[in-house]
């Protein structure tokens, strides 16, 4: 490593590209999906059945038991109360839309940009997006007083003559979500397709079955690439607007109301900043995770892309900022003694530290380490910030929602709320997502070997003079 | 069918059903609060749930205190019930048009079939005024007796508030309707301004210039609360004093 | 209307108390589960469908308001009040709406205890029988009226004890008190009655007329017309009280006064005023200093000459009450108040002060007991003069203080035989329990003693048939009486209750005057229910000569306190649950007026005070006095004196049912057997102290209908 | 069958794109119509990269088509929808058709009806689900790039020999099976 | 051992037996969703044809149609002031139920038959006064023994009808089919 550092200045060895860059450090494709299939198929260790196990009575507990009882009992289970109607469970809502929004930043909008780093984990990332909503999904209904009834908010004729509310911006987001889980899904399924394919030719057993399904009788013919490459470039543009959408939508949830604090035009915006910084910093850890506990991974997750992914976070993390201050600012001018009696109780009242500590894990943390090329590449730490950024945004979403909702124009109805069942069922949707994972990283090729083939074919080195470099060839 | 362009939106209109509230003379003593919960079945939820912001009183007495001892001061009582707003901005909100602006009557309705419990009309209430089932509260035999029939009974998971006796609009109407003639101002009226002894509470026609009500209203230094945010709100306070 | 229903005669109708069940939850409509019962015997005139009205009175308090109340299919739904009687005039107050909580409340006695009635009535026979008539005592409360005339006319036949009547509110009204004063300035006992509706400006010394005072609802109306008399400008009011009630949070001035030296602020005024007059000094004023006073009273003397030019120009009427009056010189409060009015020449006209007419069939003014009076009588209990007695319509071991020793006392008699209605402290310490009907489920009457200007005798009669086994005090005594034989039999010759009402009712079809009249005694009671009632189209007040009242040499005496506390203590009335609402949930749950707590007990404290002490909202203290100690939350009230804390009466029930039951504290446990020179108990005047017992826990605490946030100011954080 | 109609029906495994190139070019001149070529790869090796003709692809079409559906369907909902009611269904001041919720409403279903058509294209037009049995050996998936030539006018032995002799792996009949 | 489970389910016996337990499933669902749309058993089989047959009117027994909410059923006294006089009937066994109920002082335990859904308040005497008969509603009682919810009273159907009588009318349309004229 002290060669490396000396002839930093100078040319790098060839060596020193494979090693850092995985795109320049090519296996043959039976290797490659040797290794995938291994970190996959490897028999499961008591490590994995503990997790299983203990995630499994968490949801089981937290969120079937915990649920069971509040639809039978009722909301006064949880803490919601008048003023704050909406509690963590919107918090939570907000949030795993957050962050699933990383997949669809990863896999849609690097793929439009064509950065090539985006290539070994777009496949973790999308299958954050889609199990993240299906958290959404379980928070929102969980809120409903009378879920039993709640596909009255799915247009459909009926004897009522009743159609939805479009009206409202929960029925847009009941749109919108709808649209964005059947898109994220399908967009997770179709670059799966050569890839399932891969393992169906290499596995026996039930594992053969079930891939042999999901694979539909791909085989890699001109015809199957050329749809399923068009049918993914009108995926990579079309779902970034809808992406944009959702958010958009959930932020008007807020953004609609006659409420001080969230009547702001600038929500938008801020909540797709928002939901990017904890997708990201989601994304980071979920990398993490991976490349730590599956086997073969440090190969396909390699310091680069903790790297990259680091810079993107930096980034986030200035635009968050630029985004709340300007939000800040615009409610602080404006005037409206609600409003300055809502942001002074963001800052001193009881929860105060909460807002602070908001600040300091959305805009310090980030901020402080990742400035650092070095610290940007070594995991444990960014996905430690990634983690705390992730805190840091559910801070603020529970300062929009519980908080806020504590202060209106009745300074009668003023009153704290104390979160009750929402805990064992925010949990519970918690350790939802992770089971989802674990299992799921067990029968799905977590790397796009075909993708990461792809990239290596179109990766080499080029001099100039005496300066190596990585060049990149556009294939498509 | 319905012709939409036939309808009159109610914001261009006085709004149908209104209440004037003289804080003046309101003792706070919460008479019209007992007998809307008898009138409307409004359930009681007990210690714990009632200092928790979670009571059901279709309408409460707001009092602040104004300088510090020995000049302190107790603001005018300010029953706060639903204000029947003629744009009313728990209406758009909801998704299952649970809560609907009545064309008819010109009053916000709360239709209990149809709440799922989203409870984002009650966050959009600038007044304040929804409570929500928060759990089935417990009525032991035989307290279910003395229900009235007219108002239904509601159970966990809905939304409910003030529907300014809604069923007493109804019948008075139905009364009338069988007798040949219109309902007469004064004939009948809201739960809470027939339990109130003061009087500081009166329910009638506010289209109607000739009615108590309007006269009221139309005395001067009348307020509506938030009138700011558009609401069009039929009730008006007079802090008098 | 006599028919008698049954208890299955209740139709339960579809759906509406299994709507609730929790069970049937998307398992389509609710009402499909539910069982229809169809009337055993359905009166012709109630089809099926139609509203019936009843008028009838109100038994929540002894005021006696006129009630209409709407049945359906045999089960009362709602109260209104009933417009023709002249003293609430269509109007109820929040305890007379939720009184059908009372009747159909999960925790009544549901029948008596000696299993059937039969066996009941020998044992009231067997009690009248069996001793002495001068053995057997009768405690009633302040309604109804017709018992109380009936064990009357039993008691003067037969020989035993006179039934002597108690109640709560009557002895925090200091009844004894008013009526000592009316005496000694005008020489007639009475209830004073005060036309705040047509006065300029009002000057309450204590009186919390809005609240539970004497009749709130005429006196509410009152209000009304000095603030909205379309004839005169808005009227003014002043309220003199160390605590700001519901009534003083209305005034337009709240004065905190030290307990004690409210006659004393009178006089001051009264002598300020006359100066301001100029002319010669009334004697009543001569005793006092007017500076001293104020310095006693601890206001300023700017505000009391503020005060006096009120006085000296306008027409003002002063009104003595509340706690003022329960001290140790109570009785010369009341009387330098009422002599007060002189200034005004109040005595006689409008906006004034008159004593109440005497109500129909009365010939002179009774009042309830006097503290002093219990004492003798439970002095007499103990000494086991009496060996049975008879409790009816009051729960006097919660509504007598417990230094007084009731329930000590209870033990000395060998037979205690309790009529309640609700299985209540009193109730639980009886030998038997025979239960009354509801008061919806009555008959009766009911004199009003005050607040209405006519004579007014407020009929009652059934609006439901008995929901409970019970049955009606009036039938049980004339049963047992015709059990008994002898002077018992021939005192009360009556086939029951019913025929005892009309007896007494139809005797004023002779008057004059009446609000209805008729040719026979039928026709004539089936008015009197009908109207709810029957009254005297006459002005019935006793106009009072007040020339001579500045006359009298006032002591300017201050009150003596009892105990070693620190702080005065001034006990009230709850004004949403009385003496006796604590077991109607929504009572309980109907917040207070001035607190907005619910559901419990607290003690009022100035938050000055309490930061000295270090309390806070929601900790839990004790409060000693000399007779006793309860503990309550804290409530930091920015109206009230520094040196004094309140505590509302109306909690801290050790019986009455689910609702009442343990939960909160009861402050008449911590007055001491004082009393004013009137017999009343001095409330007023006990010094408690305060001693921390644990800090405010998280989500343990009152539970108050307002937000600490939104109405303190706390937890939001210090202002920029 | 005569002896000229005798099918061609090979499968030339290579390992590398510049041989597979050479021998699409061979066949070409060998007389194998660019139709009975197809070219199964595990990675997506491009039309030009083989220089075989471009592939024509109808998802672009059916994802067009679905947007409008979607439109269609958005229209429905957000000015058909509420003439459906029979009674006036009135909240707020809002018109019965509000605009900015409208836009809302048709954005999102032409989106939805746009994706959910280019999945369904994918499908139509690659026959998906298709478990017959198919030509198709495993190793492709390694990387290997896989010429399948289904041709009745050439002599199968001058196609073995030109496909071996640039580097083919293995040139073998496949019998069409079970993936 | 779950391996050995899967595959005996493969059998043929064992698709059966899949087959009949997603069956079993299946009528279980159905048949709650049926019970929930039966009326259960009423104490007395009581034959509207036959009273009906005799000439009695509907209002005879239900006075409550034309006078408020509530059509209401009739007294127990109502019933036995005719059976008590009529011999064949005073000791039939069929009536039992009701000679029992009043002789006793009980009541009988009616289930309601027409019942429109939850938070729904349902007049009676505006239909009736609006001219609708009793059977428009309720079916032809002249064929009917135990009563019979001819129609499944939801929403649609008091609307379809609101709007027919409501005809050009737009007021009485608004009116009729304004949220607040049944739910509150």
């Amino acid at each position: 490593m002290a060669d490396h550092k000396h002839d930093a200045g100078h040319a790098h060895s060839e060596e020193h590209f494979r090693e850092k860059h995985l795109m320049l450090d090519p296996l043959p494709r039976g290797v490659m999906n040797d290794m995938v299939m291994e970190s996959m198929t490897g028999k499961p260790t008591w490590k994995f059945w503990t997790v299983v196990i203990v995630l499994s009575a968490i949801v089981a507990y937290g969120l079937v038991y915990t649920w069971a009882k509040m639809i039978a009992e009722g909301l006064g289970i949880a803490g919601v109360n008048r003023p704050s109607y909406w509690g963590i469970f919107l918090v939570n809502t907000v949030f795993w839309i957050g962050i699933s929004h990383a997949g669809t930043f990863i896999s849609a909008i690097l793929r439009v940009f064509k950065a090539e780093f985006r290539r070994p984990f777009t496949r973790a990332a999308e299958l954050m997006t889609t199990f993240g909503l299906v958290q959404a999904g379980f928070s929102v209904f969980m809120h409903m007083g009378r879920v039993w009834l709640s596909y009255w908010l799915f247009p459909y004729p009926n004897q009522r003559m009743l159609w939805p509310n479009l009206h409202s911006p929960l029925t847009w987001d009941l749109l919108a979500i709808t649209t964005y889980l059947l898109s994220s899904t399908m967009y997770l399924f179709l670059p799966l397709i050569p890839d399932v394919a891969m393992a169906r030719d290499r596995s026996t057993g039930w594992r053969k079955s079930l891939y042999k399904v999901l694979a539909l009788g791909f085989r890699g013919t001109e015809g199957e690439w050329a749809h399923l490459r068009n049918a993914m470039n009108i995926f990579a543009f079309a779902i970034i607007p809808v992406m944009f959408s959702v958010h958009t939508i959930v932020s008007w949830d807020f953004a609609a109301a006659t409420r001080p604090g969230w009547n702001s035009t600038i929500f938008g915006p801020y909540f797709i900043v928002g939901a990017l910084h904890s997708g990201m910093g989601a994304a980071v850890v979920v990398l993490a995770v991976i490349r730590s506990n599956m086997k073969h991974m440090d190969y396909f997750i390699r310091g680069e892309h903790f790297d990259a992914i680091g810079k993107l976070m930096l980034i986030i993390s200035m635009a968050w900022a630029y985004f709340f201050f300007n939000d800040y600012m615009v409610q602080w001018y404006g005037g409206d003694k609600w409003t300055h009696q809502l942001l002074h109780f963001h800052e001193a009242g009881p929860l105060g530290w909460m807002w602070f500590g908001m600040l300091f894990c959305n805009i310090v943390v980030p901020w402080a380490i990742l400035w650092n090329a070095k610290w940007r590449a070594t995991p444990w730490l960014v996905s430690t910030v990634g983690l705390i950024i992730n805190v840091g945004m559910w801070f603020e979403r529970y300062i929009i929602v519980p908080i806020s909702l504590t202060i209106n124009r009745m300074p009668f109805t003023w009153r704290m709320y104390n979160p009750g069942a929402e805990i064992p069922l925010g949990i519970g949707t918690l350790a939802l997502f992770i089971l989802l994972y674990v299992l799921a990283s067990k029968v799905i090729p977590l790397i796009p070997v075909w993708e990461v083939q792809e990239g290596q074919m179109a990766h080499e080195l080029k001099k100039f003079g005496r300066e190596t470099v990585v060049s990149v060839s556009e294939l498509e | 069918m319905i012709r939409p362009e036939e309808i009159k939106m109610s914001a261009e209109e006085t709004g149908k059903w209104g209440m004037v509230i003289n804080q003046d003379i309101c003792t706070g003593c919460q008479a019209c609060v007992a007998a809307c919960a008898m009138e409307n079945n409004v359930t009681f939820v007990g210690e714990e749930d009632s200092g928790y912001g979670r009571s059901m009183h279709w309408i409460r007495i707001e009092r602040f205190w104004e300088g510090e001892y020995p000049e302190v001061k107790m603001t005018p009582n300010q029953p706060m019930l639903c204000q029947q707003c003629g744009s009313a901005p728990c209406e758009p909100v909801c998704p299952a048009f649970a809560t609907v602006h009545s064309t008819a009557e010109s009053l916000n309705l709360q239709v209990y079939n149809r709440c799922v419990g989203t409870r984002y009309c009650a966050n959009n209430c600038p007044y304040q005024v929804r409570s929500f089932n928060w759990r089935d509260y417990e009525r032991p035999e035989p307290l279910p007796n003395q229900f009235n029939p007219d108002v239904t009974v509601r159970r966990r998971g809905v939304m409910e508030k003030c529907t300014f006796c809604i069923q007493r609009i109804h019948k008075a109407q139905d009364k009338a309707k069988s007798e040949g003639r219109e309902v007469a101002d004064g004939e009948f009226t809201t739960a809470c301004a027939q339990a109130c002894p003061a009087n500081a509470i009166v329910f009638g026609r506010v289209d109607n210039p000739q009615s108590l009500v309007s006269q009221l209203a139309h005395k001067g230094h009348g307020v509506k609360h938030l009138e700011e945010l558009g609401t069009l709100p039929n009730v008006t306070y007079f802090k008098g004093g | 209307m006599t028919e008698k229903f049954s208890r299955r005669d209740f139709l339960k109708l579809a759906g509406l108390g299994a709507a609730t069940s929790a069970i049937l939850t998307g398992c389509g409509p609710a009402s499909r589960y539910v069982k229809r019962e169809p009337y055993q015997q359905m009166p012709e005139y109630n089809y099926v469908g139609q509203n019936t009205y009843y008028a009838t009175t109100c038994r929540e308090c002894a005021a006696g308001c006129g009630l209409v109340v709407r049945t359906y299919q045999g089960r009362a739904i709602k109260t209104e009040g009933n417009a023709n009687n002249p003293l609430n005039l269509g109007k109820t107050c929040a305890r007379g709406q939720a009184t059908l909580q009372g009747l159909y409340n999960p925790d009544r006695v549901q029948g008596p205890s000696t299993g059937d009635w039969d066996s009941a009535i020998q044992a009231v026979a067997d009690a009248l029988k069996n001793y002495k008539p001068n053995e057997i005592a009768f405690l009633m409360g302040m309604a109804p009226d017709h018992l109380f005339d009936l064990v009357s006319e039993l008691a003067s036949a037969t020989g035993m004890n006179a039934p002597v009547r108690f109640g709560a509110l009557g002895m925090f009204e200091s009844r004894a008190t008013l009526s000592k004063a009316a005496e000694n300035l005008f020489g007639q006992a009475g209830l004073p009655w005060f036309d705040i509706n047509g006065a300029e400006v009002v000057f309450s010394f204590g009186a919390n007329f809005l609240e539970t005072w004497l009749s709130p609802l005429p006196y509410t109306r009152g209000f009304v017309g000095l603030r909205e008399g379309e004839t005169k400008l808005r009227g003014a009011f002043v309220q003199f009280e160390a605590r700001m009630s519901a009534t003083g949070a209305k005034a337009d001035h709240w004065v905190p006064v030290r307990p004690g030296t409210e006659g004393l602020v009178a006089l001051a005024i009264g002598k300020l005023a006359a100066e301001a007059r100029g002319g010669a000094m009334p004697r009543a004023f001569s005793s006092v200093n007017p500076a001293d006073v104020a310095e006693q009273a601890g206001v300023e003397l700017e505000a009391l000459e503020e005060l006096a030019a009120m006085f000296a120009t306008r027409k003002v009427l002063a009104i003595p009450g509340g706690a003022a009056l329960a001290q140790s010189n109570g009785l010369e409060v009341a009387e330098a108040v009422l002599a007060l009015n002189a200034l005004s020449d109040n005595f006689g006209q409008a906006g004034g002060v008159y004593l109440s007419g005497l109500a129909p069939m009365q010939t002179e003014y009774n009042r309830p007991a006097s503290a002093q009076e219990m004492k003798s009588f439970v002095e007499k209990m103990k000494s086991g003069a009496f060996k049975v007695l008879f409790v009816h319509g009051v729960n006097p071991v919660f509504e007598v203080p417990a230094s007084l020793g009731f329930k000590e006392a209870l033990g000395s008699v060998e037979q205690v035989i309790s009529f309640a209605t609700f299985p209540d402290e009193t109730a639980a310490e009886a030998k038997y329990v025979f239960p009354d009907h509801h008061g919806l489920e009555s008959w009766g009457y009911q004199r009003v003693a005050t607040g209405s200007d006519k004579p007014v005798l407020s009929g009652a009669q059934p609006v439901v048939s008995p929901y409970y086994d019970t049955r009606a005090t009036a039938d049980v005594l004339i049963a047992a009486a015709q059990l008994a034989g002898g002077k018992f039999a021939e005192a009360l010759p009556f086939k029951d209750e019913v025929e005892f009402i009309e007896t007494k009712v139809s005797a004023l079809m002779a008057e004059a005057d009446g609000s209805f009249s008729a040719a026979d005694p039928v026709t004539f009671m089936a008015y009197f229910q009908q109207h709810g009632g029957w009254f005297k189209n006459v002005d019935a007040r006793v106009s009072l000569d007040g020339s001579a009242v500045l006359n009298n040499n006032f002591k300017g005496s201050e009150a003596e306190f009892a105990g070693e506390g620190e702080f005065f203590f001034v006990p009230f009335v709850s004004p949403t649950m009385a003496e006796a609402g604590a077991n109607k949930p929504w009572l309980q749950e109907l917040a207070d007026p001035t607190t907005t707590v619910m559901w419990n007990t607290w003690v009022e404290i100035n938050p000055e005070t309490a930061h000295e002490l270090g309390l806070h909202d929601d900790d839990v203290v004790k409060v000693i006095s000399e007779a006793g100690e309860v503990e309550a939350y804290v409530y930091l009230y920015p109206a009230i004196r520094p040196d004094t804390i309140a505590m509302p009466f109306g909690q801290g029930h050790t019986a009455y049912g689910r609702y009442a039951e343990n939960r909160g504290a009861n402050p008449a446990d911590l007055l001491g057997a004082h009393f004013n020179e009137a017999g009343d108990i001095t409330f007023g005047g006990m010094k408690v102290k305060v001693e921390k017992v644990k800090s405010a826990a998280r989500g343990i605490g009152l539970s108050r209908l307002e937000s600490t946030m939104g109405v303190y100011g706390d937890s939001l954080g210090e202002e920029h | 069958m005569t002896e000229e109609n005798k099918v061609v029906d090979l499968l030339a495994v290579f390992s590398d794109l510049e041989p597979s190139a050479d021998a699409v070019e061979q066949l070409r001149a060998l007389g194998v119509r660019d139709e009975c070529m197809n070219v199964i790869s595990g990675v997506p090796v491009t039309e030009a990269m083989l220089g075989r003709p471009a592939q024509w692809t109808n998802v672009p079409r059916i994802a067009m088509g679905g947007a409008i559906l979607g439109f269609a369907a958005g229209a429905f909902l957000a000015f058909g929808s509420p003439y459906q009611y029979p009674f006036p269904i009135q909240v707020n001041t809002h018109s019965f058709t509000p605009g900015p919720p409208s836009v809302v409403v048709l954005f999102e279903l032409t989106m939805l009806g746009m994706l959910l058509s280019t999945f369904l294209g994918v499908f139509l037009d690659s026959f998906f689900p298709n478990y017959r049995p198919m030509k198709y050996v495993p190793e492709i998936s390694d990387g290997k790039i896989a010429i399948l030539v289904e041709c009745s006018h050439v002599d199968e032995k001058k196609v073995t020999d030109a496909l071996k002799k640039l580097g083919a792996e293995s040139i073998a009949h496949v019998e069409a099976q079970h993936l | 051992m779950i391996k050995s489970f899967f595959n005996w389910l493969k059998q043929p016996l064992g698709l059966i037996a899949v087959g009949i337990v997603f069956l079993a499933l299946f009528s279980a669902a159905a048949y709650g969703l049926y019970t929930t749309q039966q009326a259960p058993d009423q104490p007395i089989q009581f034959p509207h044809k036959t009273h009906v047959a005799f000439g009695i009117q509907c209002l005879y027994c239900h006075p409550g149609a034309s006078k408020g909410p509530a059509a209401g059923i009739p007294s127990q006294a109502k019933c036995w002031a005719c059976h008590n006089q009529i011999v064949k009937t005073r000791d039939s066994a069929l009536l039992a139920p009701l000679k029992d109920a009043v002789l006793n002082g009980e009541s009988l335990e009616w289930v309601p038959v027409a019942i429109v859904p939850d938070f729904v308040q349902f007049n009676h005497r505006a239909h009736v006064a609006a001219g609708k008969n009793c059977e428009e509603c309720h079916g032809d009682m002249t064929q009917q023994l135990v009563a019979q919810n001819p129609q499944v009273m939801n929403m649609g159907w008091c609307l379809n009808c609101h709007i027919e009588n409501a005809g050009e009318d737009q007021a009485k349309l608004i009116k009729l089919t304004d949220c607040g004229t049944c739910h509150y």
